[in-house]
């Protein structure tokens, strides 16, 4: 199948047109049925990738605007395969467990279309294309986030679109710089990304496109000190919302560290390895102790969030495969870990129409379902071994390690600061005695809820005890980025940062 | 005495003459048919117009590039072309917007389509020569048309818009005048080329008076281009005018003046005249930020296009300073997919045109007036908020590629502070839009009836707005055949 | 020397004459005051060998532009004093005051140019009429033909606007057989 | 043999699954039976590879890969050795025992299904522990024992010191953990192998200073785990599990793991003799440290998980002098009679109606002469009287710290035996003998259930007679551990064996005679000392006042003052700076065409201006 | 000596005369005078300009400005006939229910 990544994009917005036409008793079996054939395609794709083989595969080149080097160029690699198959597989999860009832039919179709722009970011290998998707992803959950959101929600889905659109609008500037540095390099326009990789810039131009590259991503990571939209966003979007946005949408920003401005620019990459720890590490402490501050159920997951995307960031900026491989798969627990913790604040949520966690207590005793996968889910966020949000941060930290050791440790405290914030809040929604009367007759999860919520925790058991199949292949892409990476530097310094592996493993 | 003078037809090629012709003609036919025979519907003389811009149009697109008529007066080449391609394609576009399911003044009127057809062969005149007396009476030929044209909507509001449009107009074309004057006193030529020609001789010797001279004439394109401080009529005359109109307004008379404002400052501009790049530059950035920032606090639909388009066109103008072949390409391109989001917004406007102040006592198109318009009217919302990206610069809608044109020229031409600058501007700018999209889309309607949103709608008005729709959602696939017709004109006419 | 008497003399009559204009309470001596200093200007022209140009202005100006002036202001009853707050008036004179002395600063310099060659040189012998007939009907009959459009342009304007019909505005009226009529 | 690994590996495994299916359900007495059985297979297991392993043999398996990236290669890969499989007998010994006596123990708890589940993943993450043959996998069950841990403890949820005890320990093992973490690291990225053989293999090469930091972090995961100061004090505060959990966890398995890292890494730490020293001197310290503070305690879980705390100090001081042996024959003596002291004190409890205070007990040996007995045993055990199991490996410890010319060590660690056969019998004399107080508060002791009581026994007997196993566990672990002969001087070693037997006898001395006669004087509880010590330092108190306490404070300071505050009201001001000077440029827009006029005009001269005052070179 | 100065110099004072009637004036008719001013002004210039150099373009260029300022004063005043029988008052002051 030469196409299926083409299919793979446009199907779900193909599928959400002809939406409008089914009927709104049904739309909820069509969108379910449309995720699954995705999901499934999805995996299709994964079993038909060939995990020994790091470049793109799946190859599809169509020119667009041949004058201007713009053409529809997709292609996935073993970095962005799993982070697809994590799109598809969150909305179809997001569908199947969708607890709205109102407008339910808008929001279905506006699913399927995010689903599109998510997939499309993803596989996009030419730089415009790539930001059309990023772009396009903010109309659908705008809409999602206002229409259904909480009572700032319009504030807090402007707030969300401004934010990322200005981010975006000055990477939009340095892609234009990029290929115009390309044209004056080969006389030919190309925005293909995998061609701008070729590219050998001098180190003051290296700095700038990437600062500019790196304002658009940090801004969607969301780095400190750009994050404040995302408790917002958070705080008022419907589940559904904060799902993708937190499992998918998030890791657009770090996804884009790994493929645009890392093999651009190592050079500046690795010059700026320290500025953007110390905005990590600001990240990863400081909004660990602010969620420990938080109120909300809701507020403490979207912090936790911010201060995990620390680490990925600091994993991609490590600039060895360890961190690199670790942050990619650490992007990948990430998304079903936070979806999952979002997913059961939704839960409570729907229940009582609260999220304050004074509210709650004891829910242990009521819920005890419910509290067994929220147990498991806030171990899995905390990074307990044998889920799979170890392996990720434990690689990230362990490739960062190379680059700084006190850093590290800083960084490190995520660990337990995590676990502060973290138990804190499972203690004092979940531990103790039932105090408010209307929690005494809580619902226990229902059958969707649960279906959904075991597929999350089976797969962040099973990616944490065998993560085998999803980290080998992102490791070959990985490797081979780094050794690229380490052959293109120009500066002694990044040479010796950037770290490809020598250290073979021992034969099978 | 004198020799008799001899002029043979070829020498005069009249062909240059043509498509002037074929509009005035039509106009002309239209006074005549009304002459004979009162009361024609408005259908008529729509269809008609339609039918003589289409000839005007087949004229226009014969005419090879490179040619000069009438003892040097008419100039056809690349631009001239291209800029007339666009001003009768949007006529014939807008011109239909007159079948309105409603009646309004102004269609009740022949003369409105003669006036219209006269409108639009001033504009070709101006942009078909570079003699500064043709620019000139072409112009006004064109201004005092649309003035008429904007009164004749008959109600006090656009009456005063067509006052405040005039009265400035009046001053504006007294800089013209002596702009000119001062660039024939300069050079004694009225003719950009000898002009040009001159002071390249002369090394730009009496440059303080050349600059005096460019003032007048900034001054005076400015007006028509409606850099700030010269764009004070734009929205009040957006307003008064009828939806149809304001949208045409916004995109033909500035494509106009853009071409003119090339062929007088890009000279100058590439004899490295700095301080025109400087001025330019700082009009830009001023254009664009102001008229951005007060469209931000606008509560009308209308009035906030009309911003918008003022900061688009100073947009746009960036393109003019930066003055090389791919930027003048990327204004013909930008314009284009202008043409066709503003068409398909305005004409949304035009379509939920109500004749009660229903929504808001001044205010024909307040934003509550869509408020949660998805639940009542959702294709109708849609289509209005892909106007809105398209317009915010949302990819992959039209008007994405335009600013990505431009801001390549820009970057190109080591501009990139100011292809910056635009960046954030479109991040500003995205806020108003997003505003419509967030009363269409998030708000609770304050009207249940469906049927509100088109009440002046036709068939054919919506043929219109599901043409500007597609035009704007598949942009893409026409950017590229579409970049090289411009650019090979462009490259034509050496710009 | 002649032409210095007369050039002085006729600039100041015209600047006072247009001072008069713009800055008279009364309508009345405002036109007066503005047809004089056209007719000053046509005087201008004869004095710089325009002598066609001074015929069209005094005819076209203070024949045709004077007298639709002059129905206008019996139409539009201000042969009164006019009232008008004139707000901020110092301003209005910096304005102009400034820009007349950046301007003045900037002619004073004499144009110096060895490249200007007249395009369509007044020839010894020939009446200016008759010459600027020939430039007009050749090289600039274009421009000519247009500027007949453009006068038509303004007389159907003109026509259209000031229009019995424009008393009832359609635009307004909102009947119901309007609607009825209108409806698809 | 593999075969009895992954049994004795997976077993409770199975069992803990199992009873996690009933975990929400009522109680079933099947899911005790069940894990128990389970347990008692890998018991067996367990056992047959000690056998196997007894005399040099060594298992090592791969079960398959976990974690590989760039060089980074960890597998699931287990080895049995004899440090394992002695760390395994006595895992599944206890756990077998604890499990069989919590089904009395649990027997009317709403959630006994959970507490077994619980429990046998508790004992699977102790054998991964245990069985790990590199650094990540020890992470694993470091890990996973940290969670049941934290489950455990925080079993009764609806108790606010039951979760809160939880989390403390769940959170301050973690802080041990980051620098287990970062001695993780170290170990890769200069070894670049987290195997054990490996790195072992690797030491002699490498930087001293590395390998001072390698030890240290590791230490820090160490010092965690097995509540050293200053991380001790989540150790009490874990006694609000219930006493089972106490019995297996927080005396006989999870705590000991730290001294099980440091035998483990004997090649790395014999190799930095700083970083031992410095092993050494904390573990007597704590010893001492702990010791103090069981003396004055009411509570009686606490006294006992105090009398750990220093024995775990024993076992560090043994770590530490280069004697890992000995540290883990006392690791293992200590199992028996501690889990065996607080199987007993579960029964007291039980009997009490959860009653902790040692104050309100007494006399209870006429109701509960089998629990007084086994409680008594251990006290003899843990206070190191002949020949109980205490004595054996306790006496080892201090005749190397004699013997190595650490006098001070050995001074400490004597004078710690004294207090600890005094608090031991303290605790005994207050619960079973003395004055009925239990009367005055309307308890209604009662002998716990047969099949418990025989339950304890196997530890019972362990706790008597494992100390003449000496020689055939040095003998045994000779084939993994240094074993360094102390050369002291026959006559010395039986002064030393004297005096310390002294000082234990003369503490239970001290406390039979005292409490007999109705304990100290109230005066005592006057004095600064006794304050200190039952305020346990006040460093409970301490950390509330600067660290918890500041931390939340700092989080509130963060969230409302600095997010909010400062980064979003920056972001917001930028939006509305530019709405509002939308809203000031408004001016321009007055709508009156004079001043639209003038405005143009305005244009016009400013243009005037640059084109005659600004004039850049052209 | 009367030079080409003299004369732009004299265009530039009377135009700058029209300038003042534009800013100041409020009523539309004696504004549209002012205008009027403007395009005279100019027109000197043409000529003078013309005059010295002795080539015909710029009394053309006046004589084009005379019949645009023709034009201008018939639309202007259809304009101000229609605003007039609307409002009663040519007052620009009685013109501002656009703004902002």
């Amino acid at each position: 199948m030469d196409h299926i990544l083409s299919v793979l994009v446009f199907f779900p917005a193909i599928a959400g047109l002809l939406g409008f036409v089914v009927s709104k008793e049904s739309i909820r079996a069509y969108g379910i049925s449309v995720a699954a054939i995705e999901f499934l395609l999805s995996l299709w794709l994964w079993f038909s990738f060939d995990g020994n083989y790091p470049g793109m595969q799946f190859v599809e080149m169509l020119p667009l605007i041949p004058a201007f080097g713009i053409s529809y160029y997709l292609g996935v690699d073993g970095i962005s395969l799993f982070i697809v198959v994590l799109s598809t597989f969150i909305t179809l999860i997001g569908l199947i467990a969708l607890s709205i009832e109102k407008d339910i039919k808008n929001m279905i179709i506006s699913l399927l279309f995010l689903e599109m722009t998510m997939v499309g970011v993803f596989v996009s290998l030419d730089a415009i294309l790539f930001y059309v998707f990023w772009e396009l992803s903010l109309v659908p959950m705008l809409y999602i986030i206002g229409a259904w959101g909480g009572e700032l929600r319009i504030y807090a889905a402007i707030k969300f679109f401004l934010y990322t659109f200005a981010g975006s609008l000055i990477m939009l500037v340095g892609m234009l710089v990029m290929a115009y540095l390309y044209h004056q390099a080969t006389g030919v326009w190309s925005f293909a990304i995998t061609e701008w990789h070729r590219l050998i810039l001098p180190m003051n131009y290296q700095i700038w496109l990437f600062i500019a590259f790196f304002i658009g991503l940090a801004i969607k990571v969301p780095m400190f000190p750009f994050h404040t939209w995302l408790p917002y966003a958070h705080g008022q979007a419907p589940t559904i919302g904060s799902v993708i946005l937190a499992a998918v949408l998030l890791k657009m920003g770090t996804y884009g560290l790994v493929r645009l401005p890392l093999p651009m620019f190592p050079d500046a990459s690795v010059y700026m390895i320290y500025p953007v720890a110390v905005l990590s590490l600001i990240m990863i402490i400081y909004t660990a102790m602010v969620a420990y501050a938080q109120k909300d159920m809701k507020q403490v997951v979207a912090y936790s969030s911010i201060s995990h995307m620390g680490v990925i960031v600091l994993g991609t900026f490590a600039m060895n495969p360890e961190g690199i491989a670790g942050s990619v798969f650490f992007m990948l627990s990430h998304g079903v870990v936070s979806g999952a913790l979002f997913m059961l604040v939704g839960v409570i949520y729907d229940r009582r129409h609260t999220k304050l966690m004074s509210e709650f207590g004891g829910l242990a005793k009521v819920m005890p379902h419910y509290a067994t996968i929220m147990g498991i889910m806030v171990m899995a966020s905390v990074g307990l071994p044998l889920t799979m949000s170890f392996v990720g941060e434990f690689l990230s930290l362990a490739g960062f390690y190379q680059i700084s050791h006190t850093m590290t440790i800083l960084a490190g405290t995520s660990i337990i600061l995590g676990a502060v914030y973290m138990l804190s809040l499972y203690k004092k929604s979940f531990f103790g005695e039932v105090v408010h009367e209307k929690n005494k007759n809580l619902k226990d999860l229902d059958g969707k809820e649960s279906m959904a919520l075991w597929t999350l925790v089976l797969i962040t058991v099973w990616l944490g005890v065998y993560p085998k199949p999803v980290l080998e292949p992102i490791n070959t892409s990985v490797e081979s980025l780094v050794s690229f990476m380490h052959k293109k530097a120009i500066t002694k310094e990044a040479r010796e940062v950037i770290k490809p592996t020598v250290i073979k493993r021992e034969a099978e | 005495m004198l020799e008799p003078i001899s002029v043979s037809m070829e020498s005069l090629n009249l062909g240059t003459l043509a498509p002037m012709l074929v509009a005035i003609v039509g106009a002309l036919g239209i006074l005549v048919i009304d002459l004979i025979k009162k009361d024609l519907d408005k259908t008529l003389y729509v269809m008609l117009s339609v039918l003589i811009l289409f000839v005007d149009l087949g004229v226009v697109l014969g005419q090879t590039v490179g040619q000069r008529g009438f003892f040097d007066v008419m100039l056809i080449d690349g631009l001239a072309i291209l800029s007339q391609i666009i001003i009768l394609a949007a006529s014939m576009l807008f011109i239909p917007l007159a079948l309105t399911s409603k009646r309004f003044h102004e269609y009740s009127y022949p003369e409105f389509f003669a006036l219209f057809l006269f409108m639009v062969a001033g504009f070709q005149f101006m942009v078909a020569s570079d003699n500064l007396i043709l620019i000139f009476v072409g112009l006004e030929t064109a201004s005092l048309a649309l003035y008429t044209l904007i009164a004749l909507h008959n109600r006090e509001k656009s009456f005063e818009a067509a006052v405040k449009y005039f009265v400035m107009g009046a001053l504006a074309a007294g800089f013209y005048a002596m702009g000119a004057m001062i660039f024939y006193a300069l050079t004694g030529s009225v003719e950009l080329y000898k002009i040009a020609e001159v002071l390249a001789a002369d090394n730009f010797a009496n440059m303080t008076i050349l600059l005096v001279g460019v003032v007048f004439m900034i001054a005076s394109l400015g007006f028509k281009l409606s850099m700030v401080p010269f764009h004070t009529w734009t929205p009040d005359v957006y307003e008064g005018a009828s939806a149809a109109l304001a949208g045409y307004m916004s995109v033909v008379p500035k494509i106009a003046g853009f071409v003119v404002a090339m062929r007088v400052f890009e000279f100058l501009i590439h004899s490295d005249v700095v301080w025109v790049r400087d001025i330019l530059y700082a009009a830009v950035v001023i254009t664009m930020t102001l008229a951005n920032i007060i469209a931000l606090v606008q509560k009308d639909v209308k009035r906030m296009l009309a911003f918008s388009s003022i900061s688009h066109a100073g947009f746009v103008m960036a393109a003019i300073m930066i003055g090389t072949t791919q930027a003048n390409s990327a204004l013909f391109l930008y314009w284009i997919l202008f043409l066709f989001t503003n068409l398909g917004a305005f004409a949304m406007l035009w379509v939920s045109r109500h004749k009660a102040s229903i929504w808001h006592e001044r205010f024909d198109h307040p934003y509550e007036k869509f408020s949660g318009m998805i639940k009542i009217m959702p294709v109708g919302a849609v289509v209005m908020a892909l106007f809105m990206l398209s317009l915010a610069g949302v990819p992959p809608f039209s008007l994405f590629w335009g600013k990505l044109y431009i801001m390549s020229a820009a970057v190109n031409s080591d501009y990139i502070v100011l292809a910056l600058i635009m960046a954030i501007n479109s991040a500003i700018s995205a806020y108003y839009y997003l505003k419509l999209i967030v009363y269409m889309f998030l708000k609770d309607p304050a009207e249940n009836d469906g049927t509100v949103y088109m009440k002046n709608a036709s068939k054919p008005l919506q043929t219109i707005i599901g043409f500007s729709v597609v035009l704007t959602v598949f942009a893409v696939l026409a950017v590229n055949p579409m970049m090289e017709f411009i650019t090979s004109y462009v490259q034509a006419s050496g710009f | 020397m002649f032409e210095a008497i007369a050039f002085y003399l006729f600039s100041a009559i015209t600047i006072a004459m247009f001072a008069i204009t713009v800055l008279s309470k009364n309508a009345l001596y405002s036109m007066s005051a503005l047809a004089a200093g056209m007719v000053m200007i046509s005087g201008f022209f004869f004095l710089l060998d325009a002598d066609f140009l001074g015929v069209v202005q005094i005819i076209v100006y203070t024949g045709a532009v004077m007298a639709l002036y002059a129905f206008g202001m019996m139409f539009f009853d201000t042969t009164r004093d006019v009232k008008e707050e004139i707000r901020a008036p110092k301003l209005v004179f910096l304005l102009s005051g400034l820009s007349a002395l950046l301007l003045v600063i900037a002619l004073v310099a004499p144009i110096v140019s060895d490249h200007i060659t007249a395009l369509y040189p007044m020839t010894e012998g020939v009446e200016n009429p008759q010459a600027v007939g020939i430039v007009l009907f050749t090289k600039y009959l274009v421009p000519f033909e247009v500027a007949a459009v453009m006068l038509l342009v303004a007389m159907i304007a003109g026509i259209v606007l000031a229009g019995k019909k424009m008393d009832e505005s359609l635009t307004l009226k909102v009947e119901e057989e309007f609607q009825e009529k209108g409806a698809k | 043999m593999e075969t009895y690994l992954y049994i004795a590996l997976f077993a409770p495994l199975v069992g803990s699954l199992f009873a996690a299916l009933f975990a929400n359900r009522p109680k079933n007495i099947v899911t005790g039976i069940a894990t128990s059985t389970l347990l008692f297979v890998a018991w067996i297991s367990s056992v047959v590879l000690l056998m196997h392993v007894m005399h040099g043999e060594e298992v090592h398996v791969k079960l398959m890969d976990w974690i590989h990236a760039g060089g980074l290669y960890i597998p699931f890969g287990f080895v049995v050795d004899q440090v394992t499989a002695t760390m395994m007998f006595v895992v599944t010994t206890v756990s077998t025992v604890v499990h069989i006596y919590s089904m009395g123990y649990m027997d009317h708890d709403r959630s006994f299904n959970r507490f077994f589940a619980w429990l046998s993943a508790f004992v699977f993450s102790m054998m991964v522990l245990v069985m790990s043959d590199n650094f990540a996998g020890l992470f694993i069950g470091w890990e996973g024992v940290g969670l049941c841990s934290w489950a455990l403890i925080g079993f009764w949820y609806e108790r606010e010191s039951a979760s809160w005890a939880a989390n403390e320990a769940f959170i301050m093992n973690r802080i041990a953990d980051l620098g287990m973490l970062i001695g993780i690291f170290l170990v890769y990225w200069n070894f670049g192998s987290l195997q054990y053989d490996e790195v072992f293999a690797q030491v002699a090469d490498k930087d001293h200073t590395l390998l001072i930091m390698v030890t240290a972090f590791l230490f820090i995961g160490a010092m965690g785990k097995s509540a050293q100061f200053p991380l001790h004090t989540w150790l009490a505060d874990a006694m609000e599990g219930p006493t089972p959990v106490s019995a297996l966890i927080h005396a006989a398995t999870m705590v000991t793991a730290g001294v099980y890292l440091v035998i483990r890494a004997n090649p790395l730490y014999s190799a930095v003799p700083e970083v031992s020293y410095f092993v050494a001197c904390l573990g007597a310290f704590v010893a001492l440290f702990a010791a103090s503070m069981a003396l004055v305690n009411r509570d009686l879980k606490r006294i006992i998980a105090y009398s750990t705390l220093s024995q775990l100090g024993y076992m560090f001081v043994a770590a530490g002098l280069g004697a890992y042996w000995i540290a883990l024959f006392h690791l293992m003596t200590h199992a028996f009679f501690k889990a065996l002291l607080f199987l007993g004190a579960g029964n007291v409890m039980h009997a009490m109606d959860d009653e902790l205070d040692i104050f309100k007990m007494g006399g209870l040996a006429k109701k509960m002469k089998w629990t007084m007995i086994l409680m008594t045993l251990a006290s003899l055990a843990l206070a190191g009287i002949y020949p109980f199991a205490g004595f054996f490996s306790k006496d080892k410890i201090l005749e190397a710290a004699f013997a190595t010319d650490h006098y001070v060590l050995w001074t400490i660690l004597w004078i710690t035996a004294g207090l600890t056969a005094f608090y031991s019998f303290r605790l005994v004399m207050l619960v079973f003998f003395g004055e009925e107080r239990y009367k005055i508060f309307g308890f209604h002791p009662h002998e716990a259930y047969k099949f418990m009581l025989w339950a304890m026994a196997p530890l019972a007997v362990l706790a008597v007679i494992a100390g003449f196993f000496e020689h055939s566990f040095m003998h045994m672990v000779s084939y993994v551990l240094p074993i360094e002969e102390y050369h002291v001087a026959s006559g010395t070693f039986w002064t030393l064996v004297v005096v310390t037997l002294g000082i234990a006898a003369s503490g239970i001395a001290v406390a039979v005679f005292k409490y007999s006669k109705g304990g100290f004087s109230k005066k005592w509880e006057e004095t600064f000392i006794y304050k200190l010590l039952f305020n346990q330092y006040y460093i409970p108190k301490i950390y509330d006042e600067y660290i918890c306490k500041p931390y939340a404070e700092l989080s509130r300071i963060f969230w409302k003052d600095m997010d909010l505050k400062v980064v979003d009201a920056t972001v917001d001001f930028i939006a509305t700076t530019i709405y509002k000077s939308g809203m000031a440029s408004r001016v321009v827009q007055s709508g009156n065409l004079s001043n639209m006029l003038r405005w143009m005009g305005v244009g016009l001269l400013i243009l005037l201006l640059a084109a005659i005052f600004y004039s850049p070179v052209r | 000596m009367i030079t080409l100065s003299h004369y732009l110099i004299l265009s530039a004072i009377l135009f700058c005369i029209g300038l003042i009637g534009v800013y100041r004036r409020k009523n539309l008719l004696l504004l549209l005078f002012s205008t009027e001013i403007l395009l005279n002004a100019v027109n000197i210039g043409f000529a003078a300009v013309s005059k010295f150099y002795g080539d015909l373009t710029g009394q053309m260029f006046a004589f084009f400005i005379i019949a645009i300022a023709a034009s201008e004063v018939a639309v202007g005043l259809g304009l101000m006939i229609v605003w007039y029988k609307r409002r009663g008052t040519l007052d620009l002051d009685s013109m501002q229910s656009m703004h902002g």
